[in-house]
């Protein structure tokens, strides 16, 4: 009897679990590990070599990091019921500002490499991420205070940024020689790479803003009513604007990672279609474009999802040809088996099965 | 369902008889075994707390939410309404609680969408503005029809509901609380209309938690308590008290509804005072003094201003000209956020668009305006939110299975006593109530200007907003009277009944 | 009014590549030199915008109109506006299928094709007397696009024959950087040690694999040999640093062809209608050399 | 095209109606553009190059018709540069290796057209999904079936198309394609739609509020899905057009061509919140994008990066003055918390001409006096 409770109670518990709105999106990620898993028996392999993890798990995390961080930032954005299609392009022109500001040069002395950068590495950072900073300020500014329309107002930024981006490296893809910077993107702390720690630094103070102050709740009212929100005394175009310019500040803060990783930067292809990839992770996470309720991990899960897939077509050599192909069935799977009435389905299936016994 | 009262002999046969209806909704058992008769050319009444089931009632008859159980028979055939369109269809026209129109259409089409009169293959606009315009001037509303709906107030909004569901001959009208904002003349004038179309045999289905005009329009009352039927009763058969019992399960003292409250003895210091004041395209001119611990009514007619006057302390529409003093200190209101903070609170009328924030939970929109007063960091710790959130709940009697119910689910009087509660919560200074009592039923009504006496008796001042001359009469202390966005005067209350107030609406100077 | 001054009204791709950028700077540089007055646009890598510059060019009356079609097709309808309104075009870069030749004056430019089966070429060379196996990976450009097919198609039709090679692994890299780093990190992963050679369809994605490779502990150049394309002063380094063993060249310097020709043009003179541009291939032992002279 | 004062009198509210504002303003700075390249470029100011804003971006137009209605539904469809690509390449691979007339090929790949944004439809409505994702996955999905149909571009030489494509309707010494008649039709037959049939009215009414839509027994179903299976048809007859354009197929074709559309649409005053909207704003915003590009190849001596940040700077100042003049013309200052005009839950916008015209809103003398 002890056990039947015992198995009754897990049986909820797992019906709890399967109901819970990430529970669907955690299931795609993994089948697609497990896909790559069936064609590549060392997929899960993970090995040590000199302090370092090695393998493609690693990768895969690694390569996420920029796009995880795009996607955080413009959940709060799309909370509000906004989109930031500008993100690729504050991507570029972050990139580029650090790329020329620390550039750098090799000499060889005495036979030895050493580099040198133009500016100390911490100001380039700085004024890369400022640079973010502003383009979101303007972002919202522009949404916030003259009341464009999310998509068209930040639409000019996507458009004029690359631009930006192009006279700041005057056309040039701008190599980085200067050794510390690649540590951003390609360095390693206590054996993972160092963006793997920059996500989760980012997302834990979207976590503490969102469960210890009033952020989360302010964001989900502004999305889903932004009058009666205004009505309730909340300054929406206040927190519009800082919820535009944290995205401006964490796209900036994903140049400086993939300016770091490839040791260049390329004003015309840094962070190309980033805008869509980004939005994509923030839906298949489950927040709702619609504005209101919002989820950080599944923002994260979304994210880890497209660079799996992305990693997929490559490894499972996927003809490229028919990379689009591969992708838009897997959304349209991932979000068909996310919808309500697949999920009624499978409920209604699963009560008549247990009625039926 | 109370199967000791009998159903009265039926005149003839039912047109719509709905059988053991029963529906769930996650968390709430919504109707429970219902019965419900309706016959041709008679006006019949649902009555019930908030919360009873009435709209559920509704909604399943139309197909809006599908029936666990029970069935529906139309003009004695069985059918399986599934959407609101096999409704219309079916000769079923309804007008659901709230508006539910389309803001950004003009009104004339919110009126015939969907049967638009059409020449040469193409939509006739002069035809179906002319007609609208009859339609409406039969409900002595003369309004621009062109114009988009969301340019009207909410009470013009309802009278075009309402005219949508008589603009086409159907079998059954219902209208679910379609008289929530409406002044008594609109109401007279609907009324007129209903028993034409009663004398037609049409059979009409009204919701309202008005006693007056339950009894000034209904043949026949059906009571559901608690989404059980309690039973159905010819209305000269029901005594109002009876009537109230049965809804509410206890005793009621109808007595103090209709008694004077406000004792002018609690008056004290101004609060606000607001000096010649005035938002361009708005009210102008308005003098308006609020003084601690006293309930100042504003009377007027619909579209005399009365919410724009409300707007315009509360911060929403910027003071332009003349201005407002806080407490003998000159204030300036940017935003709401700053009436705020100087301790003014508002319960604007229009509820769904500016109220509530429907997909968040009780809790949170009950604590959103503190929230809010207090700023982003000073966050309330959960356990805090709870607390304040049963405290109201349980003071309100908000009827809803838990704090962490979506507000949007719960019933349209339910969620007036959250809005309620918000501002409560907020320990405000003053608080400005449009329409406060909107949608809300008898007992709720009455703790709720209890609770807003209560308010007084400690401090508060008030500024009530009602469209019910009798409850501003009742509940405060004095009234200014708005025509046209301006102040035409002030009466003290008490000594005054609503003829004096409609006489200076009217013209008469004081 | 200053009525001899020649207009050249120049219709570009896009700014998407070094290679491009170099292209750009090379015709508006050359005109400057020449004394011809340039109306330069840019497309956006979109081929209707460089249709409606080329239609605002016959609007605005210019001498010559010179274009570089990215893609073969689509050009008659608006060619023959041109024609129609009397004003010669060039062609640099790449040429364009027409049903009628008389459609454009002349053509400059490299062949993607042939620089596929240079680089093919070189390989067969390099692996001379070598026993097979040797497995290829190759980072292709952006899918569809003109040198990503022919330098895939130009490599496929040398190797055909010879069965030491196969191409074990093919991916788009989209010609970046981040592209061919990531498309390579997977393909070390995948392809564990079976990698000889990676053909890459330029020199970014040719570094950025090279980065990958680094970074997975092998010696790019020697473990892996890379094979790329446009010699760019990237690729130049990447020799240089014995990294890259060669890069098949791509000139982007067609700035003085072209403003020669235009004149001879707009002189109403005969020109060739296919003027090619002189290109080599560069592997790594030659780079140092070189490298002093390369002004892209 | 504003259909609702056909009726009674004419008065001056109406001259100056609030809706029709944002198009006047639109127009205005759109004349003020091309005003300024007629003063500043030397052969600016002519007919052909005022109907080469029309032969340019014919496609364009169609597919942002197609758009405008999504767009006005509430939804969104970024599928369009995808449908078009495939539309071309189709077309190519028909014509053109397997010679069928293009009096076959047209209907069926318009027919395909509609079919997928049936299919995209029946996702976001019956399976509710959100908009955005399905026809992201459908971008994905048309752009990649291109590529496994062809990766090279196909030319067609096919007689009828050609001379079909390369045919010029003389106007005043100018010309114009056939495309431009197409899309001009289009637009006609997008006007009709939406101002003068009830499933142009419903569409509108579903963006205003699509649960009322439904509770006005209004068939919102339906109605949605032949809004994408209209933007689907839209996207093919541009596939169509820009075929006759470029007369070739290709996956690259049409890139980026959704945002286009979109800009155009919302240029154009659409709100992308669902519910108000204008064809004719679309069009306006078609040549807003047209006459920018114009001025910059007038120009001639922007550097590619220049060109970029002159687009979007001068779509900015656009956008803000369209704005601003908005906003300063309807007189009333925003309410402090009017997110931005005609947000779905906007409070009632209380116009100018309640005031100015005094009250139209009379009531009988109040019971028992
Ligand atoms: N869609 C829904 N989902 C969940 N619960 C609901 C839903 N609609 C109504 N309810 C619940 O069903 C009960 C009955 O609500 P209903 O709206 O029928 O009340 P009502 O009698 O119309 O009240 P009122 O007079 O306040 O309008 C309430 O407890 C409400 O919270
Ligand atoms: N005579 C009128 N005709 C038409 N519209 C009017 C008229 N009077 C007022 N209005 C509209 O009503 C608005 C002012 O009404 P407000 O909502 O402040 O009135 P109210 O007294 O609160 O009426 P209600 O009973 O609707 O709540 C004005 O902005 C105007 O748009
Ligand atoms: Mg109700
Ligand atoms: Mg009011």
């Amino acid at each position: 009897m002890n056990q039947t409770s015992n198995t009754g109670g897990m049986r909820a518990r797992g019906a709890a679990l399967a109901r819970h709105p990430l529970f669907l999106p955690l299931l795609a990620l993994v089948a697609l590990l497990l896909l790559n898993r069936a064609f590549n028996p060392h997929f899960f392999q993970i090995v040590n070599q000199d302090g370092h993890w090695f393998g493609s798990l690693i990768d895969i995390l690694n390569r996420a990091s920029p796009l995880a961080l795009v996607a955080l930032g413009m959940t709060p954005v799309i909370a509000t019921r906004g989109v930031d299609v500008s993100v690729g392009a504050v991507v570029a022109i972050s990139a580029a500002t650090a790329a020329v500001l620390i550039g750098g040069q090799m000499h060889i002395v005495n036979g030895v490499e050493t580099y040198a950068s133009n500016v100390p590495m911490s100001v380039a950072i700085l004024a890369a991420l400022g640079v973010g900073l502003l383009c979101g300020l303007w972002n919202g500014t522009l949404v916030a205070w003259v009341g464009m329309q999310p998509i068209i107002a930040t639409l000019i930024l996507m458009v004029a940024g690359r631009g930006i981006a192009q006279l700041l490296t005057a056309g040039q893809i701008v190599t980085i020689y200067y050794q510390p910077y690649f540590y951003l993107g390609a360095g390693y702390l206590f054996g993972l790479p160092f963006a793997v720690y920059l996500v989760a630094a980012v997302l834990g103070l979207l976590w503490w803003l969102m469960k210890h102050t009033a952020l989360g709740l302010f964001i989900t009212a502004i999305g889903i009513n932004p009058v009666a929100s205004g009505f309730a005394g909340i300054k929406a175009r206040t927190i519009t604007l800082c919820v535009y310019a944290f995205c401006g500040l964490s796209a900036g803060l994903a140049g400086l990672l993939i300016s770091s990783n490839v040791k260049s930067a390329d004003g015309n292809n840094a962070g190309l279609l980033m805008e869509l990839d980004a939005i994509l992770a923030v839906t298949l996470g489950g927040t709702s474009l619609g504005g209101g309720h919002f989820s950080l991990i599944g923002t994260l899960i979304g994210a880890l999802i497209i660079q799996t897939l992305t990693y997929t077509t490559y490894s499972i050599g996927v003809p490229p040809e028919a990379n689009l192909v591969v992708k838009a069935i897997v959304v349209f799977v991932v979000c068909v088996t996310q919808s309500d009435v697949v999920k009624k389905l499978v409920i209604r299936e699963r009560m008549t099965l247990e009625g039926g016994r | 369902m109370n199967a000791n009262t009998p159903l009265p002999a039926a005149p003839a046969l039912p047109i719509l008889h709905m059988r053991g209806i029963d529906k769930r909704f996650p968390g709430v058992h919504a109707l429970k075994n219902v019965e419900f008769r309706l016959f041709p050319g008679e006006v019949h009444t649902l009555m019930g707390q908030n919360g009873a089931g009435k709209s559920t009632l509704i909604k399943v008859l139309t197909g809006v939410h599908p029936a666990d159980a029970g069935e529906i028979t139309l003009a004695g055939q069985q059918v399986h309404l599934t959407a609101p369109e096999a409704a219309e269809a079916a000769g079923i026209r309804t007008v659901y609680q709230e508006v539910n129109l389309c803001p950004n259409l003009s009104v004339a089409e919110n009126i015939y969408i969907g049967r638009f009169p059409k020449r040469a293959g193409r939509i006739d606009w002069a035809t179906l503005n002319r007609a609208a315009a009859d339609l409406l001037a039969g409900l002595a509303l003369h309004i621009d029809v062109t114009r988009p709906l969301n340019t009207y107030p909410i009470a013009v909004q309802q009278m075009v509901a309402i005219a949508r569901a008589l603009s086409v001959d159907a079998r059954i009208l219902i209208l679910d609380e379609p008289t929530s904002s409406l002044d008594e003349d609109e109401v007279q004038k609907l009324f007129t209309v209903l028993r034409q179309l009663k004398a037609r045999g049409m059979a009409i289905l009204f919701v309202t938690h008005f006693l007056e005009q339950t009894y000034g329009i209904s043949d026949r009352i059906t009571v559901l308590r608690n989404g059980e039927l309690e039973g159905e009763y010819r209305v000269d058969e029901l005594p109002r008290l009876t009537l109230i019992h049965k809804m509410v399960g206890r005793q009621i003292d109808l007595e103090s509804l209709n008694q004077p409250q406000a004792n002018a003895a609690t008056a004290g210091e101004t609060f606000l005072n607001a000096r010649d004041a005035g938002h361009s395209g708005g009210v102008q001119g308005l003098d308006l003094e609020i003084r601690a611990g006293e309930v100042l009514g504003l009377g007027g007619l619909l579209g005399s201003g009365r919410t724009e006057t409300a707007r315009l302390l509360f911060g929403v529409d910027g003071c332009d000209s003349g201005q407002l003093a806080v407490g003998g200190k000159q204030a300036h209101f940017k935003s709401p956020h700053d009436a705020i903070q100087h301790g003014i609170g508002y319960c604007p009328e229009d509820r769904k668009t500016e109220g509530i924030i429907a997909d968040l939970s009780v809790r949170e929109n009950i604590i959103l305006a503190l929230q809010a007063k207090r700023g982003l960091f000073r966050y309330l710790p959960k356990k805090r939110q709870y607390a304040i959130a049963d405290e109201y709940i349980k003071q309100l009697g908000i009827k809803t299975p838990d704090a962490d119910r979506p507000i949007g689910l719960l019933s349209g009087g339910n969620q007036q006593k959250a809005l309620l509660a918000r501002w409560m919560a907020t320990d405000p200074k003053m608080l400005i109530l449009d329409e406060p009592t909107r949608g809300i039923d008898v007992a709720a009504k009455l703790e709720i200007m209890d609770q807003v006496l209560a308010l007084t008796r400690k401090g508060l001042a008030i500024l009530f907003i009602s469209s019910e001359m009798g409850e501003v009469v009742r509940v405060s202390h004095r009234i200014a009277v708005l025509r046209d966005r301006r102040k035409v005067g002030e009466l003290p209350a008490g000594s005054v009944d609503e003829q004096a107030v409609f006489q200076l609406i009217a013209g008469g100077e004081q | 009014q200053a009525a001899d001054k020649l207009v050249l009204g120049f219709a570009q791709v896009g700014a998407e590549s070094e290679w491009r950028t170099a292209n750009t700077e090379s015709v508006k540089s050359s005109a400057k030199e020449a004394g011809v007055e340039l109306k330069f646009s840019d497309a956006q890598q979109k081929q209707e915008n460089q249709i409606k510059a080329i239609r605002s060019y016959i609007a605005q009356k210019v001498d010559v109109i010179a274009f570089s079609p990215v893609v073969e097709s689509g050009w008659e309808p608006v060619l023959r506006e041109a024609k129609a309104a009397k004003i010669p075009v060039i062609l640099t870069d790449r040429a364009v299928k027409v049903s009628d030749d008389s459609l454009y004056t002349s053509f400059i430019g490299s062949d993607f094709l042939e620089e596929g089966r240079r680089g093919g070429r070189w390989l067969a060379d390099h692996y001379k007397g070598v026993t097979g196996p040797i497995a290829i990976a190759e980072l292709q450009g952006t899918v569809g696009s003109a040198p990503a097919i022919d330098r895939h198609n130009g490599l496929i039709e040398v190797i055909k024959s010879d069965d030491r090679f196969k191409i074990i692994a093919s991916q788009s890299g989209d010609f970046t950087r981040a592209g061919g780093k990531q498309v390579m990190e997977a393909f070390l992963k995948s392809h564990a040690k079976e990698i000889n050679v990676v053909y890459a369809h330029n020199d970014d994605m040719a570094i950025g694999a090279i980065q990958a490779i680094e970074e997975a502990g092998l010696k790019p150049g020697k473990d892996i040999i890379v094979v790329s394309f446009d010699a760019t002063k990237g690729g130049f380094q990447a020799m240089m640093a014995g990294k890259m063993n060669v890069s098949v060249e791509c000139s982007p310097l067609l700035g003085p062809q072209l403003m020669e020709t235009a004149k001879l043009v707009a002189a109403g003179k005969p020109v060739p209608k296919r003027i090619v541009t002189k290109e080599t291939v560069y592997p790594m032992e030659t780079a140092a050399a070189a490298f002093p002279s390369r002004k892209y | 095209m504003k259909p609702l004062n056909s009726t009674e009198r004419f008065s001056l509210g109406r001259l100056f109606d609030a809706r029709l504002l944002p198009l006047l303003i639109t127009l205005a700075l759109f004349l003020l553009m091309f005003g300024y390249g007629s003063v500043a470029y030397r052969g600016f100011f002519s007919l052909q190059v005022f109907l080469n804003l029309f032969i340019d971006n014919a496609f364009l137009l169609i597919v942002a018709v197609g758009m405008t209605f999504v767009v006005i539904s509430g939804g969104i469809d970024l599928s369009v540069g995808g449908v078009v690509a495939v539309t071309t390449m189709i077309s190519a691979t028909l014509i053109q290796n397997h010679h069928l007339s293009l009096w076959v090929v047209t209907p069926l790949v318009l027919g395909m057209g509609a079919l997928f944004g049936a299919f995209q439809g029946v996702l976001i409505q019956y399976f509710r999904l959100q908009p955005f994702i399905v026809t992201l996955g459908g971008l994905f999905l048309t752009r990649g079936l291109c590529f496994l149909i062809n990766i090279e571009s196909i030319t067609i030489t096919d007689p009828v198309y050609t001379s079909l494509a390369e045919y010029r309707f003389a106007i005043f010494g100018c010309f114009v394609s056939a495309n431009v008649v197409i899309a001009l039709v289009v637009f006609a037959v997008a006007i009709w739609l939406a101002h003068y049939s009830t499933f142009g009215r419903v569409i509108y009414a579903i963006g205003g509020n699509e649960r009322s839509a439904m509770l006005m027994g209004l068939p919102v179903a339906r109605t949605k899905v032949l809004v994408y299976t209209l933007s689907g048809f839209c996207a093919a007859l541009g596939g169509v057009t820009f075929t006759f354009y470029m007369l070739s197929g290709y996956g690259l074709h049409a890139q980026g061509m959704e945002l286009d559309a979109l800009a155009a649409t919302v240029i154009g005053g659409t709100l992308l919140t669902g519910g108000v909207g204008y064809i004719t704003g679309t069009l306006f915003g078609v040549m807003i994008l047209g006459v920018i590009q114009t001025l910059i190849t007038f120009d001639g001596t922007l550097s590619s990066w220049w060109t970029r940040i002159a687009i979007g700077a001068l779509l900015c100042i656009f956008c803000v003055m369209q704005r601003l003049l908005e906003r300063h013309s309807t007189g009333k200052k925003r309410d402090s918390i009017g997110h931005q005009k005609g947000v779905k839950a906007a409070p009632p916008a209380r116009q100018p001409e309640a005031a100015s015209l005094g009250p139209n809103l009379t009531l009988e003398q109040p019971h028992g006096v």
